[in-house]
């Protein structure tokens, strides 16, 4: 069967690190993949990888049956494949419009620019922007800037979109509203969504399935409750409970 | 409680036009470990920012030893012994270790001490004074975070503020280095800590400060903090 | 034979003094992400600098080497709170302009003050001979002093509380001011001796050939050239992609016309970036 | 377009090009020559350095390579003038796309110092070829000017013909910035890797605004250089001229159009004062310099910049 | 500022005369106050102004029965041709120059030069010796200078008469007026037969010539000729020197003429330059001061023996003069003629401009003569003029004996 993306054994060194290893997964159309590990696990690199912001040492990544190993990024958006980063990148001098059209120029549609404004604009009303949609993309709050982000990748049609830890550093409120548009995206578009998340209440909420990652391999993969009860995953990424007794026990 | 050597006050801060401390306070006690704990983007670091002049406070004060240390330099609070183990290291990838270690004895105050110094760092971190002539850039994750930490103790600290220190570290490494960080403190150092193991974090502080949205949200001694369930449901989202 | 030999030699001796020359410019885009665009400009007013000792102030024109070092440092720190403190951490484009409208204004009064007919400083060492050659005397002693001089600054760099606190800051500006160490007060020491040795090696270039207030300009190209050849903001390699230069020009001139030597020169320059930004040495940096 | 009030400022202009000469007369025409060409270059130089953030230090070589190739063609190959225009444009165009692919490889301060060594590498090339005469550099005979209708009527016309130019530059620029091309270079200037990451092939991109911002410049060269009746390397390839287009594109506000423009021409106006004024004459340099170093230090976005600071109105209109 | 002072203390000087003029005649021009040709400007310009002055202290221009005063206008061209051709038209239309002088260099006179005949002014070119611009089909230039292609001419007749064996080696500047200078001379040599066994061209902006003096003596030449401009030259010669270079005769265009060649002491000793003239030279002028006299106020005013450009300058001033008195008016189409009529001789030489279409203003009367720095009695060095031997003030040393 052809799976949406399937990522076969990648692996990425960088200057004597082992950032990620041998890592293989898949995912279907309308299904949303929650990759969980402790900072610096690799998991911003493995978006790198399977977005072709940096080609992988070893492995393969498909989509559709398309090889897209090592491919540059605006090759793979092309395909479909849209993300966001950890670190926002608003471009900072153009307007929250023009940002979003970006996404829709260049994106898999191809929009012409009036088509592309036009479409930005209802991208906007999703995730809620569309009142500062002429304000500079400098200005917007951090979260403003978390749901550009997100715009901006919805704004070219992907048939995947990665989110990189869109709901970090948002208070509750902005964390609320952005599910909504995770889940709003979802139901409309049906669209594959692999999401980096660190707050477990929404990963668990909204994944069908979750990943863990530690030390760049793959720890544990399943529906959101095997893995909240894996041990391991316990240990390396929710915090061994006990091991603070263990320290003040070897005094 | 002892005496307070370090004092922020409703300090509110940010970067360009993004706020992000909305009127945080704290009370560091000398001799004691402190540690900020709470979400990503909860304003644990720039807390610290704040305290170092990284990020210059837009309003609010910096007391430190009684003193308004608000607008000094960064430089200036370091030699006063403010000192912070940035996150992510922040080593001089390409100078030796040893270099490292001497830059962090860069005050006058500092370098008065060096030679104890250098011989502590050697003592809590034996791995560091096998690498002393290697570029700092080519040691591994655990052995930068000791070197970060030694340099942190070169400048002969009265306070030592550590962001992050676990990040990135396997759970025995991180668990090394903390039992030093409480080495360190039996041994009367103040210790300033912000930590995403907050399990860790909680169970080495004495006291503990919860950040939410740029403001202290909760605060009390880090036993109680950590047996309470709120926090543990707000933080973990378990 | 022994006439490309003594053109390699001479390619080398002028090529140490390349490297000098390039040591300021490449010191100061590795601390602070600068190219000084007053580079060339600075480089001439080492010249006439020294040009007014030994003239007018009637010293040894070896001697007064110092005070011209000097000079130049306190011209640098001058020029670094004036020009280029504002613009550190801004656009490259913004460090580029600032300067380049200090090497304007400098070249403006250059040529008010001092004309651009050329000036001389006389020396006289007798050169060595090689068969029917000769190697110039004070092309030998000012290849000496070059390398004197960039050893000296290695040393200082590495052996020295301060110099260290140069590379500290060259690396992490952030930690080093964590660590105590008054970053822009080292900035500001760092472009004084980035342009005192800029100074220094246009004094040694005056006392080769004779110079006008323009000459430095295209002492400037050549350390871009050399810059890039050593690795830009690599001081080490800048003194190796000087020699390297002055090789490539000693290897080259018997061979074809010297009036394609700029085009083969500036041709490497161009592939290299392209091929090898991060430059052809990797010493002095770690990994 | 047509509703914009923009496009109705640039019409305005190249019809106050055409007309004052006209009344003003000849001292006027020559005067405006040479801002056209300045304003030609910083126009240019703007889709590089305000559309896209790569900061050409060399743009000046389109325009010396474009002289050199449409004069040789004029005066060995005895083309006529609009031919050599065009062939001129053509071949700078595409060397400027092979290029552009490989320096464009470069970001910052890499890139500029990249510009720098092919300025001066193509200067000592043409230097040392002769059948573009070397260093002589190549003279164009009174005949040339035969078919134009003899020197005196052949200014006219080149001067109209690099109206024209500065019209194309202006209209190019503008085109540009209101295209689904120039948003994805704004996308690069701003941030080229997240660009890519939203489908803007910018390597692509790059080279191909690398290669148009060659062509109207190649084009002001040949214009520039049949007028000025000889050609000569060191005047064709002079680096100076490349940065002060960099300065003149400061001075009114890089990414605009209008400001690019304006920058051009008071500079040139400032600079032509400065020289022929007997109190500032002898340091026109300085002043120069200084004016520079104000304006990057305390006033980096320009007079437009400065006019969108006070008045938001003005960011609607000039574009 | 010393300038400045300087022009003061001039006018000043200068304002005593009450001589009333009916009018001012405009001579509008550029100069290099600015760039890399400013040391080789300076003089010319300083030629332009003692006639200047001159001429107004003794009443000014006779046209007719009106005295007319002569103004300067004239602009810092930077030595770059960007605005060159702005500024003449600027001196025409704005300026009302009546009259034209060139700017210093054979590149920016070739752009300046269009505009003279674009607006229809008599231009009298110093300065430029480069020819091609003659061949382009102007009415209104006029050369002063001995063309660039017989710059080396008296030096190549000098080696043929002492050694006609010699090996030449011919270096020069790669740039406009030293390439047709030594494409001249290379083709004159082979008329002559002599053996040239060297011929490459520097980067204008060469400062070290070692490369290129190890390639002159692994070919074993024993004369070199060449050179380009001053920097470049006076550079050359000191490194001759200094890599002890074991020729017999040096010949360098323009830098050992320039008064500050002096500066390079024993460097300097030996090194023979083409001429336009000479303050030596003694011929019986039709008009104007001798060259004793003009050597003289020179002296006085500037303090240093005038070089052939100052003496252009000054030629350039006194042949206009003459030629707008014998025309009577300030008509550009008469005085054009009298200048196409002329064959004079002044301080400076013989001048006749050729008149065919081909090279209309082509200087073809003026001789070049080759002058060499030696040492007087006292061992303090001076030039000479060696060449023609009969018109010579001391023999040609050759070879050069250190």
């Amino acid at each position: 069967m052809t799976h949406l993306i399937n990522v076969e054994g990648v692996s990425k060194r960088f200057s004597g690190v082992q950032a990620v290893n041998g890592v293989s997964f898949y995912m279907d159309e309308g299904e949303i993949l929650g990759l969980i590990g402790p900072n610096g696990a690799g998991k911003t690199t493995l978006f790198n990888l399977v977005s072709g912001v940096i080609p992988p040492d070893e492995g393969r990544v498909t989509m559709l049956g398309e090889d897209i190993t090592g491919m540059a990024p605006y090759n793979v958006v092309n395909r479909g494949l849209a993300r966001t980063h950890q670190i926002v990148k608003p471009l900072n001098d153009m307007t929250v419009l023009e940002n979003v059209t970006v996404g829709a120029c260049f994106g898999r549609e191809k929009l012409q620019l009036g088509k592309a404004r036009e479409h930005a604009l209802k991208v906007l009303h999703t995730v809620g922007l569309a009142d500062r949609k002429d304000v500079l993309a400098v200005h917007l709050t951090i979260a403003g800037k978390k749901r550009l982000e997100v715009a901006r990748a919805l704004a070219g049609n992907p048939r995947l979109l990665l989110l990189d830890e869109v709901l970090a550093g948002l208070n509750p409120t902005e964390v609320a509203g952005m599910i909504e548009v995770i889940r709003t995206v979802r139901k409309e578009t049906g669209i594959g969504i692999l999401m980096i998340e660190h707050l477990m209440q929404a990963v668990m909420s909204l994944s069908d399935r979750v990943m863990v990652l530690n030390f760049g391999e793959l720890l544990a993969t399943g529906t959101p409750e095997e893995v909240a009860n894996h041990p391991h995953v316990v240990e390396a990424y929710l915090g061994d409970p006990n091991m603070a007794e263990k320290l003040m026990a070897r005094q | 409680m002892s005496e307070t050597i370090l004092k922020v006050e409703k300090v509110e801060a940010g970067y360009g036009e993004v706020q992000v401390l909305w009127g945080t306070s704290l009370e560091v006690p000398g001799g004691h470990l402190t540690t900020i704990v709470g979400a990503n983007g909860a304003g644990k670091t720039t807390t610290l920012r704040s305290i170092t002049g990284i990020v210059k406070p837009t309003s609010g004060r910096i007391i430190f030893e009684g003193e308004d240390v608000t607008r000094l330099p960064t430089h200036a609070k370091a030699e006063l012994g403010l000192v912070l183990v940035p996150e992510g290291r922040q080593l001089f990838a390409d100078m030796t270790v040893e270099e490292n270690l001497e830059m962090g004895a860069f005050g006058a105050r500092a370098r008065a001490h060096y030679d104890r110094n250098l011989e502590r760092v050697c003592h809590y971190f034996p791995r560091v004074k096998e690498r002393l002539q290697q570029k700092a850039g080519t040691l591994s994750g655990g052995e930068q975070q000791m070197v970060a930490v030694g340099r942190g103790l070169m400048a002969e600290p009265k306070v030592l503020m550590i962001d992050e220190m676990s990040l990135g570290l396997s759970p025995l490494l991180a668990q090394q280095l903390f039992q030093t960080l409480k080495e360190l403190r039996d041994d009367g150092l103040t210790l300033l800590l912000v930590e995403q193991n907050v399990h860790l974090a909680l169970a080495l502080a004495d006291y503990a400060y919860v950040l939410a949205e740029g403001k202290v949200h909760l605060e009390g001694p880090a036993q109680e903090v950590s047996h309470n369930d709120e926090i543990r449901k707000a933080y973990l989202g378990l | 034979m022994i006439g490309i030999l003594v053109s390699v030699i001479n390619g080398l001796l002028l090529g140490s003094i390349y490297g000098l020359a390039a040591i300021g410019l490449t010191l100061i885009f590795g601390v602070m992400k600068v190219i000084n665009l007053a580079h060339g400009a600075m480089i001439a007013l080492g010249m006439f600098a020294l040009y007014f000792l030994a003239t007018s102030g009637g010293m040894n024109p070896y001697l007064a080497l110092p005070l011209v070092a000097i000079g130049g440092f306190v011209g640098g720190v001058a020029v670094y709170w004036i020009g280029v403190h504002r613009v550190i951490g801004r656009a490259e484009l913004m460090s580029l302009l600032a300067t380049f409208a200090v090497s304007m204004i400098i070249i403006g009064l250059g040529t008010a003050l001092w004309s651009t007919s050329p000036y001389n400083v006389q020396i006289n060492i007798p050169g060595v001979a090689i068969g029917n050659y000769t190697i110039p005397g004070n092309h030998l002693v000012a290849a000496v002093i070059a390398i004197l001089i960039a050893a000296a600054l290695y040393l200082f760099l590495f052996y020295t509380r301060l110099g260290k606190a140069i590379r500290a800051v060259a690396s992490n500006r952030q930690a080093a001011e964590l660590m105590g160490i008054p970053s822009t007060r080292v900035l500001a020491i760092a472009f004084g001796i980035g342009i005192g040795i800029a100074a220094v090696a246009g004094a040694l270039i005056a006392t080769l050939f004779p110079f006008t207030i323009l000459s430095g300009g295209g002492y400037e190209l050549k350390s871009f050239v050399v810059t890039v050849l050593g690795g830009l903001g690599n001081p080490a390699g800048a003194l190796l992609g000087g020699l390297l230069l002055g090789f490539i020009e000693g290897v080259v001139s018997p061979f074809v016309d010297v009036s394609w030597t700029p085009v083969i020169e500036f041709s490497l320059f161009v592939v290299i970036l392209i091929a090898f930004p991060m430059g052809l040495f990797r010493v002095g940096r770690g990994k | 377009m047509l509703k914009k009030p923009f496009f109705w400022i640039m019409v305005a202009t190249v019809i106050a090009f055409v007309v004052m000469p006209i009344f003003g007369g000849i001292g006027v025409r020559e005067s405006l020559f040479l801002a056209a060409v300045y304003m030609i270059l910083a126009l240019n130089l703007n889709l590089m350095i305000g559309y896209t953030g790569y900061v050409n230090f060399g743009s000046i070589v389109f325009f010396g390579l474009g002289g050199t190739l449409g004069i040789y063609a004029i005066t060995v190959m005895g083309w006529p003038l609009w031919a050599a225009l065009i062939g001129a444009a053509v071949v700078v165009a595409l060397l400027a796309l092979l290029l552009g692919l490989g320096i464009l490889r470069l970001r910052g301060a890499y890139f500029a110092l990249a510009t720098i060594g092919v300025v001066e590498a193509t200067k000592s090339f043409v230097s040392n070829f002769d059948p573009f005469g070397g260093s002589t550099g190549m003279y164009i005979s009174f005949s040339s000017y035969k078919p134009l209708g003899g020197p005196r009527e052949a200014l006219w016309i080149v001067y109209f013909l690099v109206i024209a130019v500065l019209a194309a530059s202006l209209l190019l620029g503008y085109m540009i910035k209101r295209s689904r091309f120039g948003l994805g270079l704004f996308a690069i200037r701003e941030d080229e890797d997240a660009a890519m990451v939203l489908g803007v092939k910018a390597p692509l991109f790059k080279a191909i605004i690398y290669s148009v911002s060659s062509i109207l410049p190649a084009m002001a060269g040949v214009l520039f250089f049949f007028k000025n009746g000889v050609i000569q390397p060191d005047q064709a390839f002079e680096l100076t001229l490349s940065i002060e287009a960099i300065v003149m594109l400061m001075l009114g506000g890089q990414g605009t159009v209008f400001g690019a423009a304006l920058g051009g021409f008071a500079y040139e106006q400032f600079r032509g004062y400065l020289l022929t004024s007997a109190t500032f004459s002898n340091f026109h340099l300085v002043i120069a310099g200084a004016l520079l170093l104000l304006i990057v230090l305390f006033a980096p976005g320009g007079l437009t910049g400065w006019l969108h600071e006070r008045w938001s109105l003005t960011r609607r209109v000039l574009e | 500022m010393k300038k400045l002072a300087l022009s003061l203390l001039i006018s000043a000087s200068l304002t005593a005369p009450a001589i009333s003029y009916a009018k001012d005649i405009v001579i509008g021009f550029t100069t290099s106050e600015t760039g890399k040709l400013n040391a080789d400007s300076t003089p010319q310009l300083q030629g332009f102004e003692l006639w200047r002055d001159q001429v107004n202290a003794a009443g000014g221009i006779k046209v007719g029965n009106d005295h007319y005063k002569v103004k300067f206008v004239k602009y810092d061209d930077q030595s770059t041709a960007s605005r060159v051709q702005q500024l003449y038209v600027r001196l025409v239309t704005q300026d009302n120059a009546n009259f034209l002088f060139s700017p210093y260099s054979s590149g920016l006179t070739a752009t300046a030069a269009i505009i003279s005949e674009q607006y229809g002014k008599v231009m009298i070119t110093t300065g430029a010796a480069e020819g091609k611009t003659y061949e382009l089909g102007n009415q209104y230039l006029f050369q002063m200078y001995t063309p660039a292609n017989l710059y080396l001419a008296s030096a190549l007749d000098a080696v043929k008469a002492k050694d006609p064996g010699a090996k030449i080696a011919l270096i020069y500047e790669n740039g406009g007026f030293a390439k047709a200078v030594a494409k001249g001379a290379k083709q004159y040599a082979g008329k002559l037969g002599l053996n040239v066994v060297m011929d490459e061209a520097y980067d204008p902006s060469t400062t070290d010539f070692s490369p290129i003096l190890n390639k002159v003596v692994t070919s074993g030449a024993t004369v070199l000729i060449g050179g380009g401009h001053f920097a470049d030259g006076s550079t050359l010669a000191r490194q001759l020197h200094e890599q002890n270079m074991k020729l017999k005769m040096i010949s360098l265009l323009v830098a050992p003429d320039v008064p500050k060649f002096v500066e390079l002491g024993d460097a300097a000793y030996g090194v023979s330059v083409p001429s336009q003239w000479e303050p030596e030279v003694k011929f019986t002028p039709d008009f104007g001061p001798t060259a004793a006299q003009f050597t003289k106020e020179y002296k006085a005013r500037y303090h240093v023996t005038p070089g052939y450009h100052a003496a252009g300058g000054y030629a350039s001033g006194i042949v206009l003069e003459h030629a707008i008195e014998q025309a009577g008016s300030l008509d550009t189409d008469k005085v054009a003629a009298a200048l196409n009529k002329m064959n004079a001789t002044t301080f400076y030489g013989n001048i006749q401009f050729a008149t065919d279409k081909s090279d209309h203003g082509l200087q073809i009367g003026h001789d070049m003569v080759l002058a060499q720095w030696q040492k007087d009695s006292q061992g303090k060095l001076g030039k000479q003029v060696v060449w023609p031997a009969a018109a010579g003030t001391a023999p040609l040393i050759y070879p050069i004996s250190k």
